[in-house]
Formats: structure tokens, sequence, C-alpha cells
């Protein structure tokens, strides 16, 4: 039971940050096209920002500043880089991002060192904030939670209820479409692309002190990004919501099963002592997203809650 | 009948176009192979030679994909470890000497690997081409997540973290080489990296390698002319699936050891650099990529720690603005020379050339400051005699001004080729 | 790193070359990963040895000849390893050196010994001094292969006899890696304890995914559940961080024992977390009383000289002084002959007598329980944190050995 | 005798729009039949319910009796029916030879063979050099497709599709966009690569549609308002107001 309300409780927090993520490449892939194999960088990119900025200022001037300089950067890549290769067709583009993402890495590595840095969650925020069953939990996650769900609504009311948000919306669904009707279409997905990156960042920026802030923390996020965009649907960032959700809730929760396949498979003749039988829903957690991945893919092409095909 | 036989038959390579665009390039290859060991490379060169045999088949057995059929893998690896770790584990047969296999020559190990590569080609296939595209890249990245994973879940057929090893000197020999040395194992790979080629090349003018460069093409028209894309896809995969795991023989007769990191993504993304480095629309192109990169990826490590940058700065410099790779450099420049227009390109050329030198001075003098910087033991950067301190004015000097002086001469040399 | 580009430039001139091993100085060659994420546990290695060898040479040498370490990049794949021990062999290198990674220790291994079979005469050593699979000292063991690192068993060993002094630890929870190393290290940790202390529970013996869970407070929340008094684990890198960082954020106060609690950038992520809480089993206790001032001045030397990384590669100094003393033993630097000298052979060492056990290769010495805390004289990470030994934390080599199903066989 | 192309009672839609409302048309065996009627009358939409590039909601199409609606394109390809498209759908980096040569391909039973050399099938080779030679592209037989210029484009497009040698053949404006004098080579084409087989053609222009059809259809807000031979075509009433009529006055 206490485990199941603490998977619960971090599931939460884990969807929340994936969704953080993946709200931006969500809006980049479906108006673009473009499957930003460099989106988990700019997390990364978020992440080490923060902590340059925090040592020199405070944590909370790192909150706003350091995902504006992602975003800043994300537009600098689209105009100067993607643009270019756009013309050559989505697999150039998709290939550009994924050797992107290997120079961000080897830059974070000249800039920041090989380990992990030493970013801290910031002292007004560092204390236990209740204790449930006997663990103290730690107040910084409920802020996670609280920062995420501004977020959300932030960009819920961008998108419903402003004039660009209208537009970007018209391009989620009729990418070809915005262009006739007289935007600036190079504009908007410069912006876009900022924006997602921006929010890339600001996942870093928050999580890179509850998690780790190495230089491995973009090639492990980056995977799990892709399975919520795709598994959420294009278009739909309703769908990207719900897939985050879904796998932080998986992945956390399914940690905590201790059920082996044997156990569930014991009636088909599957023994405890056989190499498949030992396998644990635990050790297979870190697998059901890309098992959802391939799934879905191959039975629901559109996603969870997708308006079209990928 | 007889005009029109007459007529196509110009249209049609003669019998002496064929032999010179086709054979002689094979022969070439061949004799190049044969030469090799006359100028006694030593024992490092030779491994490094083996390595890339092995890299040249592996990549054209994925442009398979994506040059000839359009599809962008990112788990080709899959296939290759499997082939491989499929021949190591009859390589303990072999050394078991029991029956049948008693009888086998270590030297047929990647026939082997290509049968466990096709089949592990028609199982993961069956449901991955379905679709192509982004899908396909995804479906393929799932399913390479998975394998990888299941390395390291089932010791008894991946043996762990530490993999499984096998003995390449046991067994028959075959054509009296015993497989020991490493100049023994050239003559292996070097006959199997011909067979590789020859192989993949042949495919390309089958039906069915016609057909996979129309269903990159245009899969839907395909469907109107009688062939279902996704069996072209299917059979596609099928057989590059089987040459990456004849690749994966090859290495596990050079390596005698194949670990689970062989299924990852790392090696997969590997060759798909590689690969589009060499350039994707040539059939030599992965050749030359696999050339290129394995000796980087073993040797570049040797002069500057920063070689995952240029490596990387290399491919997006590729993507970016050779979308035909390293083969497009050369067969263009071999168009211009055979076509005698040297005479109004030269000086563009030269300009380009020129840029793109003084582009290289500032990024390496960049780079190599600034690694040296980020370590901290206060080392300089000493490139033919100068001491490039953070703190010389000098450093920051050849860290701008060439850079700036270098994209002004490959602008204007973009600018006078566009007149 | 200097000296590493001019060897490595002289090494791919030389790589044509026909083989020639120099009359004057002794090549070893570091293979393991000096680029790339995982440069961060290779290079701090590669500098001890350099430095060891440094002072090796300004001593004198071996026997009259100058020690040369040459680094050679494997990016921690077993194959390219292997491409870069052919060129090792190559530019006439007959010591082998290398740690990250079991499965690249055993690549090796594998082909140390085919190579020392098929080229008589032209043997190399393979100086292990970090890949802890115990397997390598006894089923595997090979003649060429010596370990300067206690072996997972030994460690073991070091953490269950910390743990069996320990009267107030009732209740012990077991969490690993899922593979090989994890399992080994849980089955070492339940056998030793049940042999020492039959009173003690284990109340969890949990395996999760490799490097792939972000969160850890799952984990954290059974072993409070369980009651456990303290935490047995073998978990390296990003594991190994987040589980203990889980635990302080939990505000648990018991101890993590940890074989890798000591590596790079550990304190520094967990910083005051790691207090008390963070555990390891190591060969150095930097702030242990009694050292010899050299041995302090030497800490103090690399810390100077590379300010990235601290004094945490102890047996990178004790295997290159047991290389000297066993070349001199044998007056002789080649490898069949320092070889049979290193068998039985001991050095002082720093932190206690080291000796090469002659029936497997693996040496023994003394170990040490430490933690994370305020005020010592060789703090870590560049933070005011580090290591101090805990009460009854020294295990003496006696206490951490284990015995071994070594069946040396030994050429001619 | 069964007729070439039976379709019966179709009707396709696309969520609430219904675009074809049952339509039923016999085509005969040798007949060249034309399609016609204002944009948006569902004529493409018809043409890929036949060849099976979309699911019909409800009704059949049957080739030469046997029930052909359901199956895959490539399947109902093997039956005998080919069609072109009416926006140009090569296969743009391959060359004009090779064009031909994959449309020529599976007729010839190659099916996926990849145990021959393509080079040496000389049956393909010399049915693709027939057809090349047929159509008038044989001189840029070895030109990369996508630097065809736009009339040669229309006209590898319709080789292609008679490549394979089937028996009903659908035309999707096989002349849109093309000068006069090219039309009137392109009909010629049509001409001589329908004779005595079963032609199925959509066109606007009036002129060709005339010209070449034994029978005519007009299709009007998916539905088939009137089927008759040229003369009864131009007399009927319901399609002078429905259709001619506009154009004329749009002509006017």
């Amino acid at each position: 039971m206490e485990t199941l309300v603490f998977a619960l409780l971090n599931g939460v927090i884990y969807g929340l940050l994936l969704f953080m993520l993946s709200s931006g490449l969500t809006l980049i892939f479906s108006m673009m096209g473009v499957l930003n194999f460099a989106h988990a960088s700019f997390y990364m990119l978020g992440a080490y920002l923060a902590f340059t900025i925090m040592e020199g200022t405070s944590f909370w001037i790192a909150l706003f500043l350091a995902p504006v300089l992602v975003g800043l950067v994300g537009m600098v890549v689209e105009r100067y880089g993607l643009r270019r290769v756009h013309a050559q067709g989505h697999v150039a583009e998709l290939l550009f991002t994924f050797g992107l993402a290997y120079l961000i890495d080897e830059l974070v590595k000249i800039f920041w060192g090989r380990t992990a840095v030493n970013y801290r969650v910031p002292e007004l925020l560092d204390f236990p904030l209740f204790t449930l069953y006997g663990a103290q939990y730690p107040a910084y996650r409920i802020f996670i939670l609280f920062v995420a769900a501004f977020m959300l609504v932030a960009l819920w009311y961008l998108l419903k209820k402003t004039r660009a948000g209208l537009i970007i919306q018209a391009a989620l669904t009729h990418p070809n479409m915005v262009g006739s009707l007289g935007h600036n279409v190079p504009l908007i997905f410069m912006t876009v692309f900022g924006v997602g990156c921006a929010l890339a960042g600001l996942a870093g920026v928050i999580g890179g002190n509850y998690f780790v802030t190495d230089p491995a923390m973009a090639v492990q996020m980056g995977p799990i990004v892709f399975v919520v965009v795709v598994v959420g649907g294009l278009g739909s960032l309703e769908g990207a919501f719900v897939a985050a959700m879904l796998i932080g809730l998986l992945q956390t929760s399914a940690i905590s099963i201790n059920a082996s396949l044997a156990d569930i498979f014991g009636f088909l003749g599957l023994g405890p002592h056989t190499e498949v039988g030992e396998i644990t829903i635990a050790s297979m957690a870190p697998m059901l997203p890309f098992l959802m991945l391939v799934l879905i893919l191959m039975i629901r092409p559109r996603g969870l809650m997708g308006d079209r095909e990928i | 009948m007889t005009d029109m036989t007459a007529t196509y038959a110009g249209l049609e390579p003669t019998r002496a176009e064929k032999f010179r665009q086709r054979t002689v390039p094979l022969i070439l290859f061949a004799l190049v192979l044969l030469v090799i060991p006359l100028f006694n490379p030593s024992r490092s060169m030779i491994t490094l030679l083996n390595h890339m045999g092995i890299t040249i088949v592996f990549a054209l057995s994925y442009n398979m994909l994506l040059g000839r059929a359009g599809l962008l893998s990112f788990g080709h690896a899959v296939y290759m470890g499997l082939g491989g770790y499929f021949a190591v584990h009859v390589m303990n047969w072999v050394a078991e000497g029991t029956g049948f296999w008693g009888a086998v020559p270590i030297f047929s190990m990647p026939a082997f690997g290509f049968g466990a590569g096709a089949l592990a080609g028609a199982i993961i296939g069956w449901p991955s081409c379905r679709r192509s595209g982004t899908p396909f890249a995804m479906i393929s990245l799932g399913v390479a997540e998975l394998v990888a994973a299941a390395g390291f879940m089932f010791d008894s057929l991946f043996g762990g973290e530490m993999g499984v090893s096998a003995d390449r000197m046991a067994g028959p020999e075959f054509l009296g080489l015993s497989l020991g040395p490493v100049d023994e194992v050239y003559w292996f790979i070097a006959f199997w990296t011909f067979i590789g080629v020859l192989g993949t090349y042949a495919f390309t003018r089958t039906p069915l390698g016609k057909l996979s460069e129309a269903t990159r093409d245009n899969a839907e028209r395909v469907q109107f002319v009688g062939y279902n894309p996704q069996r072209v896809r299917y059979l596609v995969f099928i057989f590059a699936g089987a040459f990456a795991g004849m690749a994966g023989g090859m290495s596990a007769v050079q390596d005698e050891i194949f670990t689970p990191e062989s299924l990852s993504l790392v090696p997969s993304g590997a060759i798909l650099i590689a690969t589009y480095v060499g350039g994707i629309r040539y059939f030599t192109g992965p050749i030359m990529g696999a050339i290129v990169m394995t000796y980087m990826g073993s040797n570049l490590s040797d002069y500057t720690v920063g070689w995952l940058l240029y490596l990387g700065l290399m491919f997006v410099g590729v993507v970016m603005f050779l979308p035909n790779g390293i083969a497009g450099i050369v067969y263009g420049t071999a168009d211009t020379l055979r076509a005698g227009r040297l005479g109004e390109v030269w000086q563009s050329w030269l300009l380009r050339l020129a840029g793109l030198v003084l582009i290289a001075v500032s990024v390496i003098t960049i780079i190599e400051v600034a690694f040296r910087w980020s370590d901290g033991y206060g080392e300089v950067f000493e490139p033919f005699g100068l001491s490039l301190a953070t703190t010389n004015p000098l450093t920051w000097i050849l860290g701008v001004l060439p850079l700036v002086l270098g994209v002004v001469l490959v602008l204007k040399a973009a600018k006078g080729e566009s007149k | 790193m200097k000296s590493t580009v001019k060897a490595a430039l002289a090494a791919a001139v030389s790589l044509c070359a026909v083989t020639a091993a120099q009359a004057d100085t002794v090549k070893v060659a570091f293979i393991d990963p000096l680029s790339g994420a995982m440069a961060s546990s290779g290079e701090p290695a590669y500098q001890s040895f350099v430095l060891a060898a440094e002072h090796i040479n300004a001593n004198g040498g071996v026997n009259g000849d100058e020690i040369e370490v040459v680094g050679y990049d494997n990016k921690v794949s077993p194959k390219e390893s292997l491409v870069q021990l052919q060129k090792a062999i190559d530019n006439g290198a007959r010591y082998i050196v290398q740690g990250n990674g079991s499965s690249v220790a055993a690549a090796i291994i594998d082909a140390v010994n085919k190579h020392n079979q098929r080229n008589p005469g032209e043997e190399v050593l393979f100086f292990n001094y970090a890949a802890v699979t115990p397997d390598f000292t006894n089923d595997a063991c090979s003649f060429w292969h010596f370990r300067f690192d206690a072996h997972a068993d030994m460690k073991m060993n070091g953490i269950t006899d910390w743990v069996a002094k320990r009267d107030d630890i009732k209740k012990v929870y077991l969490i690993g890696q899922d593979y090989v190393f994890g399992e080994a290290v849980a089955a070492a940790a339940e056998s030793q304890l049940s042999e020492k202390r039959p009173d003690i529970e284990i109340v969890g013996n949990e395996l999760h995914p490799l490097a792939k869970v972000k969160d850890f407070t799952p984990y954290v929340q059974k072993i409070i559940s369980s009651g456990a008094d303290a935490v047995i684990t073998g978990n390296w890198g990003q594991d190994m961080v987040l589980l203990v960082k889980a635990a302080a954020d939990a505000g648990q106060e018991i101890p993590y024992l940890t074989f890798y609690g000591g590596s790079n950038g550990a304190v520094a992520a967990l910083g005051e977390g790691a207090v008390d809480t963070l555990y390891q089993v190591s060969e150095l206790a930097a702030n242990m009383e009694d050292v010899s001032p050299e041995q302090n001045a030497l800490v103090e030397e690399y810390k100077e000289r590379f300010p990235d990384y601290d004094y945490y590669y102890h047996r990178a100094f004790v295997t290159m002084d047991m290389f000297k003393a066993a070349a001199e033993k044998a007056g002789s630097n080649d490898p069949i002959d320092v070889a049979y000298a290193l068998e039985g052979l001991s050095v002082p060492g720093g932190y206690g007598e080291a000796t090469m056990r002659a029936e497997d290769h693996q040496i023994q010495q003394p170990l040490y329980i430490t933690t994370v805390a305020h005020d010592v004289t060789y703090p870590v990470d560049n933070t005011d944190l580090g290591w101090r030994l805990v009460d009854g934390g020294v295990i003496s080599a006696e206490s951490a050995m284990e015995p071994t199903t070594c069946e040396m066989e030994r050429p001619e | 005798m069964t007729a070439a192309l039976d379709i019966t009672d179709l009707h396709k839609s696309f969520g609430p729009a219904k675009i074809i409302q049952g339509v039923n048309l016999s085509v005969a065996k040798g007949e060249r039949h034309a399609i016609i009627g204002p944009n948006g009358a569902g004529k493409s939409t018809l043409f890929n319910l036949i060849s099976g590039r979309f699911l019909p909601s409800s009704g059949e199409v049957r080739l030469n009796g046997a029930l052909i609606s359901g199956k895959k394109p490539f399947e109902i390809n093997r039956m005998g029916l080919s069609r072109s498209f009416q926006v140009s759908n090569i296969f743009t980096n391959m060359t004009v030879r090779e064009n031909v040569r994959c449309g020529v391909l599976h007729s010839m039973g190659y099916g996926y063979s990849f145990w021959r050399n393509i080079g040496n099938l000389r049956e393909v080779s010399e049915k693709t050099a027939h057809i090349l030679n047929e159509v008038g592209l044989l001189e840029k037989g070895n030109t990369p497709a996508a630097l065809l210029p736009y009339a040669d484009q229309r006209t590898l497009e319709i080789a292609i599709t008679i490549a394979g040698g089937a028996e009903v053949i659908l035309l999707d404006e096989p002349t849109a966009g093309m000068s006069h004098s090219e039309t009137d080579r392109a009909v010629a084409l049509i001409e001589k690569a329908s004779k005595g087989k079963t032609l199925v053609i959509v066109e606007h222009d009036m002129g060709v549609v005339f010209n070449l059809a034994d029978r005519i259809s007009v299709l009007v807000y998916g539905e088939i308002i009137a089927t008759g031979t040229p003369e009864q075509i131009r007399g009927d009433a319901r399609v002078r107001e429905a259709y001619l009529g506009e154009e004329a006055e749009d002509a006017a």
C-alpha cells in the first residue's frame, strides 16, 4: 500500500516532467514533422545553464533565465540549421537533429566537465514537507508539481485564448494551410521550435536537481520522450499529457511489482527457475514504454488521441 | 522488331560499358585486397583493415535499407549482433567437435551469420516493415531498445555482461588457413568482404533490388504496377539483416567475442553515421564511409580527446552541406574532370578549398584550446611550436579570424558557382 | 595529456613499422575510456598510472629502464579494446593495464591468453586494476592476468565483517542491479551474512533494472517499511547516486554500504545527503590516522596536478610499485620473469601491506570502510566533504581473504 | 458476355461527406469509356475506388466478373486492371527506362525475384524497349525521370500504366496541362495503346472525350446522371443543364 502511494505520487511528478519535455516536441513534430532527436539535449542544457546561473545569482533567476536562453539557442538552431536542411526532407532533418544531440553532449562535457555537477535544490525548498509512512517527503517535489501545473495552465491559455495560439493550433492540425492564409510560416516555425526547446529547458531546470545533472541525462531521457509523443499522437497535446502520465505511472508502479513472469504465466507451465520465468515485472518496467511504442505504431498509428497518422 | 532492338541496344549499356562500369571496379577491388599484404602492414594495421572489411559489409547492408529502400533504421546493429552471436555459438559447437559440427570450418562462419541475420530480419521485419518513413524509424528504435534489453536478460544466449567468446583456431582448417595470426584472418576477411560487396551489388541488379528503389521513390505507385510495397520492404529488410548478420559472422571470427553492447543503439548510430557520411546515393558511398569512419574511430582518439566532437561536427556538416557525402565529392570531382570543366571551376574550387582550410584552422584551434581549458591541468595546445594558451591573444585571433575569412571565401565560391 | 598526445603520435607513426620493443623504455599500455561519458573513470586512473610511473622513473626506473605509460582509448567497448590491444602490442607494449568494465576485462584476458599462446616469445601481461568479477581469479584464472583490486566477494567480505561487528544492525536490505554482477553481489552478501551473523535478518533482496530507474523513492520506501538497519548494494554509476539520493531525500539515516560510493562526482551529486549515509569499502582511507607523510604527500601532489579529480586509484600506485619490485627481483623486464616474480610478492603500500597471492594472482591487502563526513583533511569532488574511516572500519587482509578455485597453468 | 468492368451501387463517404452515392456502371470488353463531370463530382474518387486505393463504403466492383472491391491495389493490378494518375506519379530518382521496366516486371512473371540479374532478362528488356518505342520515349530512356519535361512525364505516366499489359486501363486526366499539339500526340498514343483493350478515361478536354470514347458517363455529385454514346450525351438535356451548359456559359 505504502509503495503504491509513493509510486503514484512520484509517477505523477515524473509524468508531469515528461509532459513538460514532450509537449514541446509534440508541437514541433506536429507542425514541422521534425522528430527532434536533440530535444532531450535541450533539457540537459536547461539543467546545466540553471546550475551556472544559480552559482552566480539564485535559483529563482535561473528558473526564468535558463529556459529563455535554451529557447534562444533553439531558435538559432532552427533558423540556421534546420531550415537549411528542411529542403532535403524529413530524413535529413532527423539526421541533423541526431548529429546535433551528439554535438550538444560533447559541448556540455567541455564546459561543465564529464562528471555530475553539484546542482542543488534551493535552500528555501530544501526541507521535508510532510512524513508519510515513516518517510519524509521533500518539499521540492511538490514545487515541481506546482511549476508543472502552472506551465500546463499557461500553455492551455496560450493555445486556447490567444491569437497566436489559434494560429499554432491551426498549424498543428493543418500544417500546410497556415502559409496560404498569409501567415509567416518560417517565423511561426522558429517561434514554436524556440518555445518547445524552452519548455524542455524548463523541465531541465526543475528536473536537473530532482535527478542528477550529468552529461548522460539527455541520452537517458531522449528515447522516452519519443515514446510519449508517438503514443500521445500527432497534433494532440492532450494525448501527450495522457501518454506522459501513463508512462510516468507505468514506470514507477511497475518497478514496485515483485511478481515474476513465472508467477503470472505459471499456469502455462512456465517454471519459476527458467530464464524466462525468473524475469520480474520490475525488471521489465523500463522496457514497457518501448513495447508500447512498437505496439502503438503497429496497431494504432495515430496514437492515443492524435488526429492523423504519423 | 529488329530495328527496334537495335535502337534499344543503344539504350542499354553495351557489353564493353558493362565490363568497364561493373566488372572492372570489382576486379580492381579484388586486386587491392590482394595487394595490401605485399606492403607488409603491421598487425595493428591488419586488425584495423579487418575491422574496415567488417564495417564495409555492415554499411553496405545498412544502405540496402537507408539508401536503396529509403528506410531509416536506428537498430541495424541488432542483426549484425544476432548474426555474430549465432556465429560465436557455432564456433563453440565446432570447438566441441561432435557430429556435424566437427566438420564445419570456422572459415564458413559468415554464412551462418548470414542465415541468422536473415532469420532475425524475417521475424522482426514482419511487424516493422508494415510502415515506412518516420514510423519505421521509430519502430526500429523501439525494437532495438527491446532486443538490447533482452541481450542483458538472457544470459544463456548472450553471456551477460561479458558476452560469449570463442576460439577461431578450432575446427578443420580451410584453404590451409589456421586463422591464428591476424594476417591469416586478413585473407578470411578479404574473401568475405569481397563476397559481401559482390552480393550487395548483385542485389541492386535484381528485380527486387530495382523494386526497392521504386518503393523508396514512390511506394504508392508500386502498388499499381502489381507489387505490394510492404512485401518489397520486408524482403529487402531480410536481405539487409542477412548481410548485416554476415558482417557479424566476420566479426565473430576476427574478434572471437560478442557482447550485448553490440546489439545496442550505439553501434546502430555509428553505422548510420558511417553510411551517411560515405554517401547513401552511391553504391560505393558506404564503402568509403566505412573506411573513413573505422579509421577515425580507432585512431583519431590517439591525436585528440575531442575526436567525438570532430566526428559530430563532420556528420552535421555532411548533413547540412554535403547530402551526397564523400562519394558525392569523389564522383562530382571525377565528373567535372572527365567533362573537362576543370578550367571553368578551378578558381572557385581553390577558393572553397582555401576557405575550408581556414575554417578548419579555427575550429581545431577552438576545440583543442577548449578541451585543454576544460581539463584544467594548465596544459597548453602547442601546434607547430606555437603556444596557444587561453591568455594568448594569438589564440583568439586564430580562433576567429580564419573562421570569418574562411566563411567569406566559401560563400564567395558558392556565389561564383551559382552564376 | 601532452605526453599522451606525443606518445600517441609516435605510436601512430610507427603503426606501419616493424614491431620492436625499445631497450630503454618499458611500455605500459593503459587501455580504458579516455573520451566520452565514461572518461571520468578512465582519466583519473590514467593520471594515477602516469604519476606512479613518473615517481618510479625519478627513482632510477625499473632495472634502469624508464617506464612509459601510453593511453589507448577503448571507448568502453570490448571490440574496440581488442583493436587498441593489438595497437599497443605492435607498439611494443608488453604490459597491459585496464580496469573499467568486466566485459572489457574478460575480452582482454581472453585475447591476451590467445595472443600469448599464438605468439610465443612475445608474451604480454595484463594488470587488472578494477574489474572485480571473482571469476577472473577463480575458474577463469590465467597466468597472464594479475588483479590489483579486491574482487567483489572480498569487498563483500569487508562489508559483512563490519556489519557483523555492529550489534545494532539486525536487519539488512540487499538491493542491486539486475544483471550478473548485481546477482553475484546479493548472493555473496546473503551467504556471508548467514555465516557471520546468523541472527541478522535479510529483510529484502531486490534487483532493479540496470541504469534505467529515474527515481528510487519506491525502493527506498520499501526499505523504510522493511525496518532495515543497513543497506548493501553493488550499484555503480547513476544507480548508486540516485539510490542514495532518494534515501537522503526521504530522510533516511542508515548506512548504505557500497562498492562504488567513492567514484568521481558521487559526493558532489549527493552533497549533504551523503553524510553518514553513503559508505564505501575500498583499499584506501585518505583521512585515516597514522598514514605515512610520503603517502599524504602523494595525495596532495595528485590533487595539485589534477584538480578535477581526487586521489582515488591508490591501486594504480600499488600496481606500479609491485611491478618495479617484481622486475628488480627477477632482474629482468621480461613479462614471464616478471610474472613469476610477482607471485607471492609483497610491497609495503601506503595503507597497509599488499601481497600478490601466487595461486590465483589476486592481490591481498587490508580494506577500509569509510563514510562521507565534514571536517576532513582531504575532501573530495571539490566540496568540503570527504571520506572518514568508520569505527571498526579496518578489515585486515586476512579477514578480506577468500579461497580460490583457480588451477593455475604456468608456462614450462 | 461478362462486362470488363461492372460497378453496382457503389457508395463512398468520408465522414459525413458522401462523395460517391450509388454509382452503377458497366463497361464492356474492348469499349472506350469516358467519365466526365464538373470539378468535385467524384471522378478521381471513383477511380480510386475501382483501383483499390480507397475501400468503398458499400457496393461492388467486378472485373471480368470477379469481385475486386475490397482487394488491395496490387491484387487488382495483377487481375488485369491498371491505372494512371492525375498528378504525375512516377519513380523520380530512376531513369525512364527503369520506370517502364518496373511496370513490365510483374506481368512477365518476375515477382519479387532476387536470384536473377535484371540486365539479363531478355524479354523484359525487349518489352520495355517496345513500350518506350510505342510512347516515343526511347531516345530519353536513360534520362532520370525527375528531369523530364512535363509532357514527357505525363507520357511516362501512361507508359508505366500500359506496361504491364493490363486488359482494363484507367486513365485519370492523361492530357491535363498539355498544349494542343501535345494533347494530340497523347490522344494518338492512347488510341494506339488501348487497341483491343478496355479503356476508362476521366477527361476534361471535351475534344478528347468525344473523339476517343465509344460511350460516355456523366458523373455529377457522386451520381451517374447519364450514360450513352457521344451523340446521346450531347443530346441529353440533363447533361446540358448539369454540365455542358455550365461549361458553355463559362466558355462564353
